[in-house]
């Protein structure tokens, strides 16, 4: 029998698109369906997946965790573990329609929730860390179970099957989003598991990934010292750890963790001025575990925009491109121009230097 | 000009170079051949003076204002016009030791094995670009350059 | 005069045919194992004092040497072997310990050599050293958990003292007094020239060498000599060593006869007296008593040198190694048991400590499952021997490694294993002036250098390889490693897979 | 105006050399009253052993005088030096006019007034190419020849005659072989050697009457024993050949008197090589130094002086390579110590009169003054510039004696110095 991601570590080629309104206006998922759909040679149907922020208005002060269930046992297991540690404001069934494509699909199941004030008091922890973990309990230790989104007014979309057929199975069309992200999956080895697709997310951390990271086990033995468990064996996650460490819990600002992931050359170091030489010095000797090593384009996407990266010396594609408050990214030009005929402006990001698109002040959630 | 120089701090006493410098100026110019068939025994041109821990390689100097020339009695030894070589022309040479007499580094050799001739470095003119004793010196105790490098 | 059972261990065959009489062996062999006979016109060997060294078959200008082990046999016994017995033989005469030089001999399984590298086919391109940049810079150092920004993007943090290689390769620690003054400043050049540092060793440091501070770890050992001030501020680092793989667990002891003028002066004791280092730092007999030295060294250079401490890899070396970090040091360094020596009982060399590739994995585990490994550098030694177990070194969670041993062979060492007679004929583990004269740092740092260059090469090509372009992405991947051959328990402790898992 | 010279030997060929580094320019003109290219001289002897030609005998390369653009009058005599007309008359009566003027006119043979000198065949000196020429051309394998001295020139005609005749005997009036160069320890060491060459030695008298018709038949000697002779070499010594500039007026002693620079108590006239004397270092005296190494560096002195360039001739002393039937030896310097002055110095010696060899050094106030080598000759001039350039032995810390005596005896500072600027000396 075929080992799924978690036991064992599956390679994987992929197509990433990302699309967002920096004034924070909202749309529906149609078109970053069809910029993905059009990358369909990318992917080889056995994944696909979105994500979406700015969909749950109503909720948006409770987390929202999308979970896929093998079966009822784990459901009731899991559901146990979370009405002790969480209060459920709202849950159910995500609602799918039918596809032919799409077959043997989980359960899948969305809970609105908030801590539990004792059990957060009794954590010494915050919110957002309380949760954290407790994502990260279920993905480990609940057999069946698979917490797959866990933001606060966003969600994840994923699952087998082309991507396009992935959309139409969870009705995207019918969400609104001011930021989509997408990815058609191309991996080499892999049964096909559902919890297995991108994006890979963390509370509001969500990457989609293009690539095979040759640091992965520098990487993930690092970030599991600092409490992350990087269950699935996959380069989105060990990378949604990396930046939720440095971001979240260096509060190193993103622009500076790009520097850390995809850190400058040694000789380009040395040719800074020597405050600016000193400080990324400091950063290659302090996170030299972090550095993100081998090919890779990734978006990742946050409660308050999107960032897309290239290795630094650009082994992957990515093109990025703005049309008023539209920024666009994807793993081709055409990809962008099937939903934007006439960008105002195309470009190629080099190696290393990430394309940040963060919505303006007032639209910040 | 270019002169061997010696640097006696890394000399390990081994005498290669006067076995091959004795091999250069053989008939066969092969080791093996020069040492066991050949009837005039080689004979170096160069000559190491050890007493360990002290040793070092000395051959002539080659000398701007050379005794040797100046004392030779048969016009013999002269001195390159070009190279400042200071070579014995051996069929000129009647074997007198006037030239042992003057120099004053002791680097002029008696040859009694085959014409009764003084025996010196001719810097392995023309033989190699660089003399064997310091191509073959495994410490690179002997060089092969201008003064002052 | 009774008679001595030993018999000489190897034979030395002349060609000859060959033999053209020049008496190079003669004068090269300080063991004093050739000698010309006039009346015969012959050279012979006499073979009782020849440890094989290849001096003479190097020098000699026909080729008309060779030296085979010696042809006498014992009748055929697995349990008592030649080597057994005549180490009997050997101490039945003398009733002494038994000496040895160099490292471990015996046949104990090489784990670099049951682990296999990966590379990238298809999935993720390969990287080509010659036309992309390919980073083996290592900085070594402690590093704080993270670094932190003020409003305005400067940095808050202050970064500890941290020591740059141009290549994750050192040379380790070999004292003036156990090796030749022309080897150390050969070690010294080459450090400079390729920009990583050599090791003092404990015998103090002569002031010729100060120049080639940037590039140099001066060490503080159990006997403390040449130990001064002025000293500790000469290197970019400082090393308290507190056992190495060769003899863990026993002190050191230097000849009075290797105590020249000069060693004399640089380690501060009488010529001609014995330097003796004590088995145990008499100031240290806890893990609180190294904080102290540690500190106390730190304060004594202005907390602008990091300090190393080594320690030899023995059972327990997790813990200890996590003792360490925790003390203070900024970098801890691991010697195996197959680290070399100058001059070892025989029996501790080849009996005690564990190999370096199992005592490096179940440190670098330790100290991540303590959320430490980060902030100590993990430096280890004990017989890496080429450019590919310095990769899995790396691999299995290494910064750098220390090269002795393999220093000592580009340097001419032969493995002869007599570094203790005082007698080394390449120049390297003596001090008699005829000798030390026959290494000529010109050359030998060169060697040194290019040895450097060749694996740094060689380690470039093998990251890219495996599609990576900075050193830092190798630390710790052990998904680039697969056993092969070993058992579950190895695979565990490792912390790696087996092949065509 | 031009330079002119009057010899053609070793003096006057380095004159010319040096002249030229200085002045390309100016005519030379070189007088001599041989008729030959320039020759060396002391290989006369091996020109009668055969051991060169007239034309291995040349001193320089055949285009010599062309190269240095000297006008040559070979075969012509100067019979007069006019110094206030700066002029030189030939025997012809040709005048040539010289700006400067060098004498290097050499020696010639000293031959003691003997009752029936003259008159006679067969009587020869051997100091020129054409006295070996007539010898060689008259010795026959039978004839029984006599030589009277045995000195350097005597020593050096036996052995060149021994090939082509049977009987030599030499004649000396002192009593061992070269008095002058060896002590006599020494002298019985080569004396032997040549005895058993079979050449045998008279001493303790000379000649005193040459008896024979027309040709030496006979020779009586002091002692009255008389010898049967076919052919007599007088080789008793020479004497600088000054007759020219003593009727010029020039300060003559023993040799030509010159400065430094080697000029005469006259302006513009220099004097060069065997014919002038000069200050013995090794002895502390002034005489005639008659040695080719030394005629050299003169004639290179007065040459450079000549041309208007600076020179200056300095620690002169006695040296000699010689050897005889095989054996050689080297000398310089003081050999002999005098017994009155025996306490200011100290001797070395270490010898095998067996094996033929012998290492004399003579030191005072811890300067080496003097040696002789017999056999072991090899890097005998390190000894020679022990004693030019007046090293305190003390600091060689090598016995002189020593076989392994070399560089080496020096400090390492010295010896670096010496090699490394290898060739400035």
């Amino acid at each position: 029998m075929l080992k799924k991601e978690g036991q064992i570590r599956i390679p994987s080629g992929c197509a990433i698109s990302g699309i967002m309104n920096r004034k924070g206006e909202r749309f529906s998922g149609e078109d970053i369906i069809a910029s993905i759909a059009l990358m369909h040679e990318r992917s080889n149907g056995l994944g696909g997946g979105f994500a979406a922020y700015g969909i749950y208005p109503e909720y948006k002060d409770l987390f929202a965790l999308h979970v896929f269930y093998d079966d009822v046992e784990a459901k009731i297991r899991a559901e146990d573990f979370l009405n002790t540690h969480f209060d459920i404001e709202s849950s159910g069934k995500i609602p799918t329609t039918k596809v032919s494509a799409i077959t043997k699909s989980p359960m899948i199941w969305r809970y609105f929730i908030k801590p539990r004030k004792f059990k957060l008091i009794e954590s010494e922890l915050n919110e957002e860390e309380f949760t954290a973990r407790c994502v990260i309990k279920i993905n480990t230790y609940f057999d069946g179970a698979f917490i797959f989104s866990s933001g606060k007014n966003m969600g994840a979309f994923k699952g087998v099957g082309y991507p396009e057929d992935i959309g139409e199975f969870y009705m995207l069309d019918t969400y609104k989003a001011h930021l989509w992200t997408a990815h058609g999956r191309f991996p080499t080895n892999t049964p096909g598991w559902w919890g297995g697709a991108h994006p890979f997310t963390l509370l509001d951390w969500s990457i989609v990934h293009n690539g095979e990271i040759s640091s992965y086990d520098a990487n993930r033995r690092y970030v599991e010292m600092y409490g992350y468990k990087c269950n699935l064996q996959t380069d989105t996650e060990a990378i949604t750890y990396l930046f939720d460490l440095l971001n979240r819990k260096h509060h190193m600002p993103l622009e500076t963790v790009v520097k850390v992931l995809a850190a400058p050359m040694w000789q380009d170091i040395e040719k800074e001025a020597p405050e600016q030489a000193k400080k990324l010095k400091a950063l290659r000797a302090v996170y030299a575990s972090a550095l993100i090593n081998g090919p890779f384009s990734i978006i990742l996407g946050f409660k308050n925009g999107m960032l897309a990266l290239n290795d630094r010396i650009k082994l992957r594609s990515l093109v990025a491109a703005e049309k008023g408050e539209m920024l666009y990214v994807a793993s081709e030009e055409s990809a962008i121009r099937v939903v934007c005929q006439n960008p105002d402006k195309v470009w190629t990001p080099k190696g290393g230097e990430p394309v940040i698109g963060l919505l303006n002040e007032e639209a910040k959630v | 000009m270019k002169r061997v120089y010696a640097n006696e701090t890394y000399c390990v006493g081994c005498k290669l170079c006067e076995i091959h410098c004795a091999v250069a100026h053989s008939e066969s110019k092969d080791i093996i051949k020069a040492y066991k068939k050949e009837k005039i025994k080689p004979m170096p041109r160069i000559v190491v003076e050890d007493d360990m821990p002290i040793s070092f390689a000395l051959q002539c100097r080659h000398c701007e204002d050379a005794p040797c020339i100046k004392a030779c009695i048969t016009g013999a030894m002269q001195k390159g016009e070009q190279t400042g070589i200071v070579t014995n022309e051996e069929n000129r040479c009647v074997g007198c030791w006037t030239c042992i007499l003057v120099c004053p580094f002791g680097a002029i050799v008696r040859n009694e094995q085959g014409k009764k001739v003084a025996a010196k470095c001719d810097l392995c003119a023309e033989i190699e670009d660089t003399p064997a004793c310091v191509k073959n010196c495994p410490n690179e105790a002997l060089k092969y350059e201008e003064e002052g490098e | 005069m009774s008679l001595n059972f030993n018999v000489p261990e190897f034979m030395v065959e002349r060609n000859e045919d060959r033999c053209i009489q020049c008496e190079v062996c003669v004068r090269q062999c300080a063991n004093e194992v050739h000698t010309y006979d006039e009346e015969d016109n012959k050279v012979y060997a006499d073979e009782t004092n020849c440890v094989n060294c290849h001096r003479c078959v190097l020098m000699c200008p026909t080729r008309a040497l060779s030296i085979k082990k010696h042809s006498l046999e014992f009748r055929e016994n697995a349990n008592w072997t030649a080597s057994a017995m005549n180490e009997i033989y050997k101490q039945a005469q003398t009733g002494g310990i038994l000496l040895s030089g160099m490292g471990n001999p015996k046949p104990y399984p090489i784990y670099w050599d049951r682990m296999l590298l990966n590379a990238s086919q298809v999935t993720n391109p390969s990287i080509d050293p010659l036309r992309e940049p390919m980073e083996t810079k290592v900085i070594l150092g402690r590093k704080p958990e993270k670094v932190t920004f003020d409003e305005d993007g400067n940095m808050t943090t202050k970064m500890p003292p941290q020591i740059e290689l141009s290549t994750p390769i050192l040379f380790s620690a070999m004292s003036f007094g156990s090796i030749s003054k022309n080897a150390h400043a050969s070690l010294a050049r080459a450090a400079r020239e390729t920009g990583t540092l050599y090791n003092t060793g404990e015998g103090g440091l002569n002031k010729e060498f100060y120049e080639f501070g940037k590039n140099t770890i001066v060490q503080v050992a159990s006997g403390r000599f040449g130990v001064h001030k002025e000293y500790l501020n000469a290197g970019a680092a400082i090393e308290i060593k507190i056992g190495q793989g060769a003899k863990p667990g026993i002190g050191g002891h230097l000849p009075g006869e290797k105590v020249g003028e000069e060693v004399s002066a640089t380690r501060m004791i009488p010529e001609g007296s014995d330097a003796i280092s004590p088995a145990p730092h008499h100031d240290i007999y806890s893990i609180e008593d190294l904080r102290q030295l540690i500190y106390s060294l730190k304060e004594a250079t202005d907390y602008k040198k990091p300090v190393f401490v080594k320690i030899a890899a023995v059972h327990n070396a997790p813990a200890i190694a996590s003792g360490i970090a925790r003390a203070g040091a900024d970098v801890i360094v691991m010697d195996g048991y197959r680290g070399g020596t100058g001059a070892a009982p025989t029996r501790v060399r080849d009996n005690v400590g564990i190999p370096i590739e199992l005592a490096l994995a179940a440190v670098d585990q330790r100290l991540r499952e303590e959320g430490i490994r980060n902030e100590v550098s993990l430096l280890v030694a004990g017989s890496v021997r080429n450019s590919a177990d310095v990769v899995k070194a790396v691999a299995l969670g290494a910064d750098a490694v220390y090269i002795g041993s393999a220093a000592v062979i580009a340097m001419g060492c032969h493995m002869c294993q007599k570094c203790y007679t005082g007698k080394c004929n390449w120049g390297i583990a003596t001090q008699r002036e005829d000798l030390v004269k026959r290494l000529n740092p010109e050359i030998v740092s060169t060697r040194l250098a290019n040895l450097i260059r060749a694996w740094t090469h060689e380690i470039k090509e093998m990251l890219g390889g495996m599609g990576i372009n900075a050193i830092d992405s190798l630390r710790g991947n052990r998904l680039m490693l697969r056993g092969i051959g070993l058992s579950e328990k190895e695979l565990e402790i490792l912390g790696i897979n087996h092949a065509g898992e | 105006m031009a330079y002119v010279i009057i010899g053609n030997a070793a003096a006057a060929i380095s004159a010319v050399e040096s002249i030229r580094k200085i002045d390309t320019k100016k005519p030379i003109i070189l007088i001599s009253d041989e008729p030959y290219h320039t020759y060396s001289r002391p290989l006369i002897s091996y020109y009668l052993g055969d051991k060169v030609t007239e034309d291995t005998m040349r001193y320089r390369g055949e285009n010599f005088y062309k190269k240095h653009n000297v006008t040559t009058y070979f075969g012509k005599k100067v019979v007069e030096i006019i110094c206030d007309k700066k002029q030189v008359r030939l025997e012809d009566d040709t005048f040539i006019s010289y700006d400067k003027l060098l004498i290097a006119t050499g020696s010639k043979p000293f031959v003691p007034p003997m009752k029936g000198l003259t008159g006679k065949e067969n009587i020869h000196t051997f100091l020129k190419l054409e006295d070996a020429v007539e010898l060689k051309q008259k010795v026959k394998k039978d004839m029984r020849v006599v030589i009277v001295g045995a000195g350097l020139i005597g020593l050096k005609a036996a052995e060149g005659l021994h090939k082509l005749c049977d009987d030599i005997t030499v004649v000396e009036l002192a009593d061992s072989v070269l008095s002058t160069i060896l002590d006599r320890k020494a002298a019985d060491i080569v004396q032997k050697h040549i005895t058993q060459e079979g050449i045998k030695f008279i001493f303790n008298t000379t000649i005193s009457e040459i008896e024979g018709e027309t040709k030496v038949e006979k020779l009586t000697l002091q002692d009255g024993r008389v010898i049967p002779c076919d052919l007599l070499v007088v080789a008793i010594g020479v004497r600088p050949n000054v007759d020219i500039a003593q009727t010029a007026g020039i300060d003559v002693n023993r040799g030509i008197v010159v400065d430094d620079s080697m000029q005469t108590n006259i302006a513009d006239i220099y004097a060069a090589g065997d014919v002038t004397e000069s200050l013995d270092v090794a002895s502390d005296t002034r005489r005639v130094l008659a040695l080719w190494p030394n005629a050299y560096r003169q004639g290179e002195v007065a040459g450079c002086s000549m041309a208007g360039g600076d020179a200056i001739f300095d620690s002169a002393f006695a040296m000699n390579a010689i050897g005889f039937f095989g054996l050689p030896m080297i000398t310089a310097g003081l050999v002999n110590v005098d017994e009155t002055q025996a306490e200011q110095y100290e001797v070395q010696l270490v010898y095998d009169e067996e094996e033929k060899w012998i290492k004399k050094f003579i030191i005072k106030q811890n300067q080496l003054k003097g040696f002789i080598l017999i056999s072991k000759v090899d890097r005998a001039g390190i000894y020679t510039s022990l004693i030019k350039e007046g090293i305190d032995i003390r600091q060689l810390d090598r016995a002189l004696t020593s076989d392994a005596f070399g560089l080496i005896a020096f400090s390492k500072e010295l010896r670096a110095e010496k090699m490394l600027k290898g060739g400035r000396i």
